[in-house]
């Protein structure tokens, strides 16, 4: 009795943190695609995915049980955690390196006119 | 037997994988052409294994999505960035061939057996004779291992000869330490 | 069962998000936010495969999943250098070292 | 503070384990998808990593160009000799069942599979080595202001 009603938890968990990750990656990815410039899009593609991926490999880590998927898939996280803030930050630095200004218009109405725009 | 879900992944991921060849043909320049064709590896790898392919998409996965961007980004250090203006007719060319047989997919796609399906092709005929060997010719688990490396070996040797002779090439071509750099050095 | 209702679940979305990460690759302006978009696609289907591969019970495309996951950031820092640096051969030390000397040579 | 910290300290936390994925691809095999072709690509991707963070210089001293050509070669090599190995012990060419004195048991074919992929994981691995070497190697020819 007390194995399935742990059998359960495990599972309401293990669902709700992964609906709730893709949540997160589907919001992400609407940012993506809504937010005005390369700057606030940083946000949405680096900050969301890093959440969102840790959430989603968590809750499959709980369906797997206790194997050696389980070790691959602490892996992937760990794989992800590293590298997905890392190429965020690389691309916002060559960005900035660039020369690439953010889009600062919505926010100063009047004269903004000579730093709009990406190049 | 109930519908196959996976079949909607197979659905999207061609979808995807059209909409990003459409694109490779219209964009000119060409560090997005590489970019794209990185994704479009990446989504046929992901279609490989939906289509329970999962050898194919490792090598995919491995080989067209990862090296090949970087070898393709070392081989544009030598090239210009944007493609030459392509005459109209040309493009629309290549833009039938890409519609006409991601349309074609399309189509054979409802036809695709369900997913691990026991009676599909792939699993009769041949394909299940090597299955029912493998256990006593080679004790190898892994199937396709048994069969690239002892059934085909001839096959793989081949195959490894094409890659030292790609090596060879390029190495000929450009030599192996880099052209000009190795007059400074030494 | 459920448990796979909800990893089909999960890996529709990341369809979802994967095609709108697409349309941000087509149009993107600066070629910054393509290389945002790849990568961020690239966890994307990392994330898909693994769903899948626990959806339909064939774990060894954990593997794939893996494999794509370490890729990815090599992919992702080989167009970043040949971007800002035009060269895949120096390392990202020196960089900013060569580069100052050039400024002043000018 | 040195340029490119956190990529540096990424890449150094990261090659060692795509090293040992590799290998684990490579030896995994047996069991599951993956072998040589993929484990040598996975293998070169950890040095082109490694060369694109501290260098192509740096990279040429951990694996010189030397040791890649004499990889390239060894690989193609071994896999042909296994062949001719099969034919001296009175087996069609890549038959490995004489292999192992006990023939029933398949120990012959197994020891044979082990012998070829190491060949076919040196070769794959040297080559692209070799092919980003060969391409990166050389310095771009457009000029600063072009960009």
């Amino acid at each position: 009795m007390a194995a399935l009603i742990l059998e359960i938890v495990i599972d309401v968990v293990s669902a709700a943190l992964m609906l709730t990750g893709a949540g997160f990656v589907l919001a992400g990815a609407i940012g993506m695609l809504r937010l005005p410039d390369f700057y606030t899009r940083l946000h949405a593609a680096g900050v969301t995915d890093t959440l969102g991926a840790e959430m989603i490999v968590i809750g499959l880590m709980l369906q797997t049980g206790w194997s050696l998927d389980t070790v691959k898939l602490a892996l992937l996280g760990l794989f992800v955690f590293l590298t997905s803030p890392t190429a965020t930050h690389a691309t916002a630095n060559a960005a900035y390196k660039a020369g690439l200004k953010p889009v600062l218009t919505r926010f100063r109405p009047r004269g903004g006119d000579g730093e709009g725009g990406a190049s | 037997m109930n519908f196959d879900y996976t079949q909607i992944f197979d659905y999207a991921l061609l979808l995807m994988m059209l909409a990003v060849g459409v694109a490779v043909i219209r964009l000119r320049n060409l560090f997005a052409v590489v970019m794209l064709t990185g994704v479009y590896s990446l989504l046929s790898a992901a279609w490989f294994v939906s289509l329970d392919a999962l050898d194919v998409g490792f090598t995919e996965a491995a080989v067209g999505a990862g090296i090949s961007t970087v070898l393709l980004l070392a081989a544009m250090l030598l090239t210009a960035r944007e493609c030459a203006p392509v005459k109209p007719g040309r493009h629309w060319a290549a833009l039938v061939v890409t519609v006409a047989a991601g349309l074609a997919l399309f189509y054979a796609l409802p036809d695709m057996p369900e997913y691990g399906a026991v009676e599909s092709p792939a699993n009769s005929g041949v394909g299940m004779d090597y299955m029912m060997r493998t256990a006593d010719d080679i004790q190898i688990p892994n199937v396709v291992t048994a069969v690239l490396g002892s059934y085909r070996g001839f096959d793989t040797m081949g195959e490894v000869f094409v890659v030292f002779a790609a090596g060879v090439g390029v190495a000929l071509l450009l030599t192996l330490t880099g052209g000009r750099r190795r007059e400074e050095d030494e | 069962m459920i448990m796979a209702a909800v990893d089909f679940a999960v890996a529709a979305m990341l369809l979802a998000g994967m095609a709108l990460i697409l349309a941000r690759l087509f149009v993107g302006p600066t070629l910054y936010d393509r290389v945002l978009a790849v990568n961020a696609f690239g966890t994307k289907t990392v994330l898909f495969l693994v769903c899948f591969a626990l959806m339909v019970g064939e774990t060894a495309a954990i593997d794939i999943a893996l494999l794509y996951a370490l890729v990815n950031f090599i992919a992702t820092i080989a167009i970043l250098k040949f971007f800002r640096y035009r060269s895949l051969e120096v390392a990202l030390s020196q960089m900013a070292l060569r580069r100052a000397l050039d400024r002043e040579d000018d | 503070m040195a340029p490119h910290l956190i990529l540096r300290v990424v890449a150094k936390l990261l090659i060692p384990l795509i090293l040992v994925f590799g290998f684990y691809v490579h030896f995994h095999a047996k069991y599951a998808p993956g072998g040589a072709f993929q484990a040598g690509v996975i293998l070169a991707a950890a040095v082109i990593l490694y060369a694109l963070i501290f260098g192509v210089d740096a990279a040429k001293k951990a694996v010189p160009p030397w040791a890649v050509r004499v990889a390239m070669a060894m690989g193609a090599f071994i896999f042909a000799a296994v062949g001719f190995v099969s034919i001296a012990m009175g087996a069609n060419f890549l038959d490995y069942t004489p292999f192992h004195p006990n023939e029933a048991l398949a120990r012959g074919q197994y020891i044979g599979i082990v012998v070829v992929e190491i060949g076919v994981l040196m070769t794959v691995t040297a080559v692209i080595i070799a092919i980003f070497y060969a391409f990166a190697g050389r310095s771009p020819e457009i000029t600063e202001e072009e960009w």
